[in-house]
C-alpha cells in the first residue's frame, strides 16, 4: 500500500444541508497513483468550501475530454478521505468504463472540476458502541474515512474487509492506523462467501458484543446483514449506488426503492441517500 | 448596462434564461441563489401518484444524455402544498409543468393549479394520448389544439405549449397550438432514442427507449425553433441542447424570445447564472441595447458564390 | 472462421457492412479495394441533371456533421455510361439510389436503371413529393407505400425503401413500404437540423437547413432500426452514426440484418475494411459462428431493481 | 523567422493519381513552433507512403480532441513542405478556431492522424520561363513549395508577398533561399491594395517578361491577375479553398463554379483542385 493511502482525514461533524452548501470547483490533482492493478488514488487540492464533508458523502466529478474517452455526464465518487488542515481531498477508485478511464489519464497539476458535498452521509448514533464494518471492492473506499470517525469518537472497530484476491485488498492499513481490528477475506482463500462469514460475523456479535453494521460495495453482503441484523436486533447503514445524472436531487434517475411506513417509497440516492438504514433497503 | 429583460406573452421576464422542465428543482437551491432566473419551470407533474420508469433510467451517448425518468409525481395535493408555496419566497415567475391522459383532464388539472403562485402553465403534450392509441399529443396538430383548446377555456394563465421534436408536423402542430390559444411555445422535448450496451446486449435504458437531450439534440431542436418562429406570432422559447452563452446566442438569433436549460445543469449546477453572466457581457461587447436586438436576427442572405448549373 | 455473410432479401452479402449513400464513390478506390464491402451503394442520382444547392454545403457541431448537399446529379446518361460500368469490375452488388419528384417518375426512373450490373435499387424517399406540397414521400405511410408500389411493377430488381427519421410515423411508414413491396428498409437518412455561426448571425449552410448525420444520429437512428425490425418481417439495414465496431453490434443486435457507414468514412476514409475486420474479430472473441447469432438478439429482460409505486 | 521555416523540400515529380495513392496515417510530430502571433509551423515524421506529393496538393488533418476542442471532421492544410529524405512533412498554418485551435495543443512526440495527400497540385508548364507568385495570408504556405520547384527546374522566381503588416509577413527569406527575388508589400505600409499593385505587376511583365502566374489567399489578388493576365494573354493557376468533408472528392461539398465550354460547371476543390487554371474560375 503507497503510504499516501494514510493520509490524514478530518470531516466536519454535522451534516445537515445548508443554503449554497454545494459547489462547483477547479481542484488541481497533487497526487494519483495506482494502489494496485485496478484502482487509483487521486488527491486533489480543494478549497475549503467544499471540505465541510461527511464520511459517506460524495463528489460528482468532470472526467476530462480526452482523445480516447469523451465521457459526459459526471461520475459519483464517495470521499476518501478529507483533510481540511492540508486542503486535500482523495477519492478511491476502479478504473471502469469511459468516465474512470479518462480520470485515469489524469496527472500532477491538471485541473479537475468537481461539484460537492452531496448525500447524507454516515451517521453513528449514540446508543451505537461496537460498530462492525464490512467492505468489498469498491466499498473499501467508501468506508475508509467512517474508521476515521469512529476512531475520534473513541470507538472500538472490527473491519471485515473482502475482496476477489488479497492484491485487491486496501485500506487495510489505513484501517489499522485508526486502531480497527482488520479480519480480511477474499474469494481465492475461499473465506468471503456468505456461508463463511456468516459465522465469523455471530462470533463477533458473541465475542466482541457489535452493536451496529456498517457496509458497502455487495449487494449479497447487505443481504446477509439484513438477516443477521434482523434476527439479532442489530442496526446499521449501507451505502449505496445507482446510476446519476444529476447528483443534486433534480432528476430522478436515482431511485431506488424502500420500505416505508405505508408500503415502499422511491428514495434518491444522490439525495436521500448514499447511506440508507441498512434494514430499510428493499 | 443591455436590458435583458424578455416578454412572454403578458408575462415579463427579467432575463431570457430558464430552466427545462425536469433539470430542476428546490435542491438547485443549495447551489445558487435561485432568483436570478427569468423564471422557474417545475418538473412535470400529473394529477395522480406515479412511480416513473424501471432503473436504469439514464445512460449516455457521444455526448448526449438519454432518460427514462418518465414522470414520477407525488401528485397535485403534494405539488400544491409544498412545492408552490416554496417558491413563493421567490421574484421569479413560477411556470408549472403538467400532463394528463387525455384533453379533458389536462383541463380539469389546468383549473385546479391555477392557484395564486402560479404565473404560467407548461404543458408537456409529449406524453402519450390515451384516446389516440397513445401517440403523444404533440406529434398532431389536432390532439394539440385540442388539449390547448379545452385548456384555454379551464384557466385564465399563460398557456405554453411544450412540442416534441419526434412529430413530422411541427409547423402544423405549432400553428394548432396558437390556433387554440396558446400563449408561447417550447420548442422542444427530448427526442425518442436508444442505446444498447454492445458487450451485453442489454438496453442501457429500463424503459428501453428514452430523450435524447444534450448537446446532440441541438441542431434539430435549434431547426424546429427557426421553423416556428417564423410560423407563429406568439413567442417561442427555444430549448435543446444549450450548454454555452453561443448556444443561448443562436437561439435568439433563430428567433428565440427566451430560452431553456436543461442537461447542461447537470453537467455543471451553476449553468444558468454563468449563461446570464455571459449574455449580459455579449450584448455590451456587441454594442446591443437589448436582448430583443438580437432576437429573431438571422442572416440567411445569399451567399457569394453562387453554383452552376450542370450546362 | 466466422460467417460474416448476412442476406438481405434475395441478395446474398460477403459481410454486413456498406457505405450509405451520398458518402461513397469511385475516389474511395484509391484508399482500398473496395471488393471487401458487402455492397456499393451510390449517391443517389436523378433523371436529369440538377446542380445541387448553394455553398456552404456542410459544416460541423458538436461531434455531429450537418449538410445540404442536396442531390447534385449529372443525370441519368452519365450514370449509366460511366458509374455502372465502373462498379462492374467488382463482385460487391452495386446498388443505386434514386430520387424523383413524383411517384409514376420514380417508376419509371426506376425501369430505366434496372440494367445488367445494378443490383437493387434503393429508393431514397426523404426528397420532396411536388405531388404533396413538398412534404417528403417517407414522411407519410401513403406517399411511401404509392412510390413502391408503382416502382414495384415497373422493375423486378429489389428495392430498398430508405427511411427518413423525420417522420412522427416510422412504423407506419416501414409497415407501408413492406406491404406495398420492398424488399428491405433502410434506417435511416439523415433529420432535419441547422446552425447559425453566432458571431454573425449567419446560417451555417447555404441551403438555411440540412441534414445532421454522425454520432450524434446514432441513438435516433438505432431506435428507429429497432422498432422496424419488430414491425416487419423484411430485413432492416441499420444507419446512422456508426463510426466504431460497438456501433455495427448495436445496430445488428437491435436487428439489422447489415448497416450503412455514412460520415464516418469522412473521419476516416478506411472505416469500413476496418468494420469489417474487427467485426469478424469480435465474432470470434464471442464465440459466435456467424453475423446471424447476433441479429435482434437484445435483451430487454426486466431490471433486478423494480420501482415501487408510491403508497 | 525560425530557422526551420527553410526546411529543405523534395516533391514527386509527377501528379496523375494512381489507385491505393491516398492513405490514412499517423504521425508523429516532429516539431511544432509559432511562426508569428498567428501560424504556426507543424513538422511532422511521416511515413515514405504519403510523401510523394506535389507542391500544392494537401492533406486532410484530424485535429486532436482536447477538453477545450472537439472538432468533428477533419480540417484541409496545403503542403508547406516535403522532405522524402527526412521523412519530414511540414504544415503552415493560422490558428483560426476550433480545428486549428486543437492543432495548436500538440506537442512534440504526440501524435497526428493525416489522410493524403489529396488534389491536384501545381503543374508548371513547359512554355512558361518566368513565373510571378503572389500570395497573401495563408496563401504564403501554399505557394511556398512553389518555389523549390521553381528553383529545381532553374526557372527564375518572382514572389510578391502581401500581408496585413510586417510582422505577418512569411517565408520570404525560404523564398530567397530558393533563389526568388522577393517584394513585399502590406497593408500598413499602404502598398497591398490593388491600385498599388497593378502597376508593380505591369512593371514586372515588362521588366522581368513575366509569362505565368501563381496565386493563393486573396480573391481580391485572383481578380487582379484574371483581368492582368487576360489583358497581356498571360496564363496561371491559383489554388482556392472550400469547405470540405471528405476531402477526397465523394462528398460534393466542396464545388464552385467554372467556365466550360459549354456555360459553367461545378468543380470539386477537392478533387479537381484545389489548383485551378486562373482564367476558368468564376
Ligand atoms: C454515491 C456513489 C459513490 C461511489 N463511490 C465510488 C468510489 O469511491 N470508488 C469507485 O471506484 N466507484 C465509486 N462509485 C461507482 C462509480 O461512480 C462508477 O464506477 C463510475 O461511475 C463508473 O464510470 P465509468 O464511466 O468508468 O464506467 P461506465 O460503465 O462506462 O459508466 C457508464 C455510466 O454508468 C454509470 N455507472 C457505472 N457504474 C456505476 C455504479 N457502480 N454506480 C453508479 N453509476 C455507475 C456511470 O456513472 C456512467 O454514467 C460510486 C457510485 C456512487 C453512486
Ligand atoms: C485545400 C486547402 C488548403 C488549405 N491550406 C491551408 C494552409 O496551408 N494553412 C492554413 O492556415 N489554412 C489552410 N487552409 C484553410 C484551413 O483549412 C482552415 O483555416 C481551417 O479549416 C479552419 O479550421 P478551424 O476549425 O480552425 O476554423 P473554423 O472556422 O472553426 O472552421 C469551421 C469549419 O469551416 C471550415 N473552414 C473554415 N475556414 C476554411 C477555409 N478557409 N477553407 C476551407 N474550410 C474552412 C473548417 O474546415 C471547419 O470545417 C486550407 C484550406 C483548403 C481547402
Ligand atoms: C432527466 C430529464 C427529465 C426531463 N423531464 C421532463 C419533464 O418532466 N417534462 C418535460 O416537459 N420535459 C422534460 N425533460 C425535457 C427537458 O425539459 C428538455 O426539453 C430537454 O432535455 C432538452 O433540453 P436540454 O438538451 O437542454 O436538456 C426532461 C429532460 C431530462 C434530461
Ligand atoms: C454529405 C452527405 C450526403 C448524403 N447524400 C445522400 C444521398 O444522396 N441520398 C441518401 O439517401 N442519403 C444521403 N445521405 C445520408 C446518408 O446516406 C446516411 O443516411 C446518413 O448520413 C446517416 O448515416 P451516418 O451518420 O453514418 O452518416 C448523405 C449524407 C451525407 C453526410
Ligand atoms: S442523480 Fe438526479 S436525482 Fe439523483
Ligand atoms: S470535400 Fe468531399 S467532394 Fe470535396
Amino acid at each position: 500500500m503507497p503510504a499516501s493511502l494514510c493520509v490524514v482525514s478530518d470531516f466536519a461533524p454535522t451534516a445537515a444541508p445548508v443554503r449554497h452548501s454545494v459547489h462547483e470547483v477547479d481542484c488541481r490533482v497533487k497526487a494519483h497513483e495506482w494502489v494496485n492493478g485496478q484502482y487509483r488514488l487521486l488527491t486533489l487540492s480543494a478549497p475549503r468550501s467544499v471540505l465541510d464533508c461527511q464520511p459517506g458523502q460524495f463528489f460528482h466529478l468532470l472526467c476530462p475530454q480526452t482523445d480516447r474517452f469523451q465521457p459526459y455526464l459526471r461520475r459519483p465518487m464517495s470521499i476518501y478521505s478529507c483533510d481540511r488542515e492540508n486542503g486535500d481531498l482523495a477519492f478511491l477508485y476502479k478504473v471502469a468504463g469511459e468516465g474512470t478511464g479518462a480520470l485515469a489519464g489524469l496527472e500532477t497539476g491538471n485541473v479537475l472540476n468537481i461539484v460537492g458535498p452531496l448525500g447524507q452521509g454516515f451517521e453513528i448514533r449514540p446508543e451505537w458502541r461496537r460498530p462492525l464494518l464490512i467492505a468489498r471492492g469498491v466499498g473499501l473506499a467508501t468506508l475508509a474515512p467512517l474508521a476515521q470517525e469512529c476512531a475520534r469518537l473513541r470507538l472500538p472497530l472490527t473491519a471485515i474487509c473482502s475482496a476477489r484476491s488479497p492484491d485487491l485488498l486496501m485500506s487495510t492499513d489505513l484501517f489499522r492506523s485508526f486502531g480497527a481490528e482488520v479480519v480480511t477475506v477474499t474469494d481465492t482463500e475461499g473465506n468471503s462467501d456468505v456461508e463463511s462469514l456468516m459465522p465469523l460475523i455471530e462470533g463477533l456479535i458473541r465475542s466482541r458484543g457489535i452493536d451496529a453494521f456498517f457496509t458497502c460495495g455487495s449487494a449479497r453482503l447487505m443481504r446477509m446483514l439484513q438477516e443477521i441484523g434482523a434476527r439479532h436486533g442489530i442496526g446499521g447503514q449501507v451505502a449505496l449506488e445507482q446510476h446519476m445524472a444529476c447528483g443534486i436531487g433534480m432528476c430522478q434517475a436515482c431511485v431506488r426503492p424502500f420500505r416505508h411506513e405505508d408500503g415502499a417509497v422511491n428514495l434518491r440516492v444522490c439525495r436521500e441517500g448514499p447511506v440508507f438504514d441498512l434494514q430499510e433497503v428493499l | 448596462m443591455a436590458d435583458l429583460t424578455t416578454r412572454i406573452g403578458a408575462l415579463t421576464l427579467k432575463n431570457p434564461i430558464m430552466p427545462a422542465s425536469g433539470t430542476f428543482s428546490e435542491e438547485l437551491a443549495e447551489v445558487f441563489d435561485l432568483d436570478c432566473l427569468g423564471a422557474h419551470v417545475t418538473k412535470t407533474i400529473t394529477r395522480g401518484k406515479r412511480a416513473g420508469n424501471p432503473v436504469p433510467r439514464v445512460c449516455e451517448a457521444n455526448g448526449a444524455m438519454l432518460n427514462s425518468i418518465g414522470i414520477p409525481s407525488k401528485g397535485a395535493d403534494w405539488f400544491l402544498q409544498n412545492t408552490v408555496p416554496f417558491y413563493a419566497d421567490y421574484d421569479a415567475p413560477l411556470v408549472i409543468s403538467i400532463s394528463a391522459n387525455t384533453a379533458d383532464e389536462f383541463a380539469r388539472f389546468a383549473e385546479e393549479v391555477s392557484v395564486p403562485g402560479v404565473a404560467a402553465i407548461e404543458v408537456n403534450i409529449s406524453c402519450p394520448n390515451v384516446e389516440d392509441h397513445g401517440k403523444a399529443f404533440a406529434m398532431r396538430p389536432g390532439a394539440t389544439g385540442d388539449v390547448i383548446r379545452k385548456m384555454r377555456s379551464a384557466t385564465g394563465l399563460p398557456l405554453w405549449a411544450k412540442l416534441s421534436p419526434n412529430t413530422g408536423e411541427v409547423v402544423e402542430v405549432a400553428q394548432a397550438a396558437e390556433a387554440a390559444g396558446a400563449d408561447a411555445l417550447v420548442t422542444a422535448n427530448t427526442m425518442l432514442a436508444m442505446a444498447i450496451d454492445s458487450a451485453t446486449g442489454r438496453v442501457r435504458l429500463g424503459n428501453v427507449m428514452g430523450g435524447l437531450s444534450g448537446p446532440a439534440l441541438k441542431p434539430i431542436t435549434l431547426r424546429m425553433t427557426y421553423q416556428c418562429a417564423r410560423a407563429v406570432s406568439i413567442p417561442v422559447i427555444g430549448c435543446g441542447g444549450i450548454s454555452t452563452v453561443d448556444d443561448v446566442l443562436e437561439y435568439l438569433i433563430a428567433g428565440a424570445r427566451a430560452v431553456q436549460v436543461g442537461t447542461a445543469t447537470f453537467i455543471s449546477p451553476a449553468t444558468m447564472p454563468r449563461l446570464i453572466g455571459e449574455l449580459e457581457q455579449e450584448l455590451e461587447r456587441r454594442g446591443l441595447p437589448s436582448v430583443d436586438a438580437l432576437i429573431g436576427s438571422v442572416d440567411i442572405a445569399d451567399e457569394a458564390i453562387t453554383l452552376a448549373e450542370y450546362a
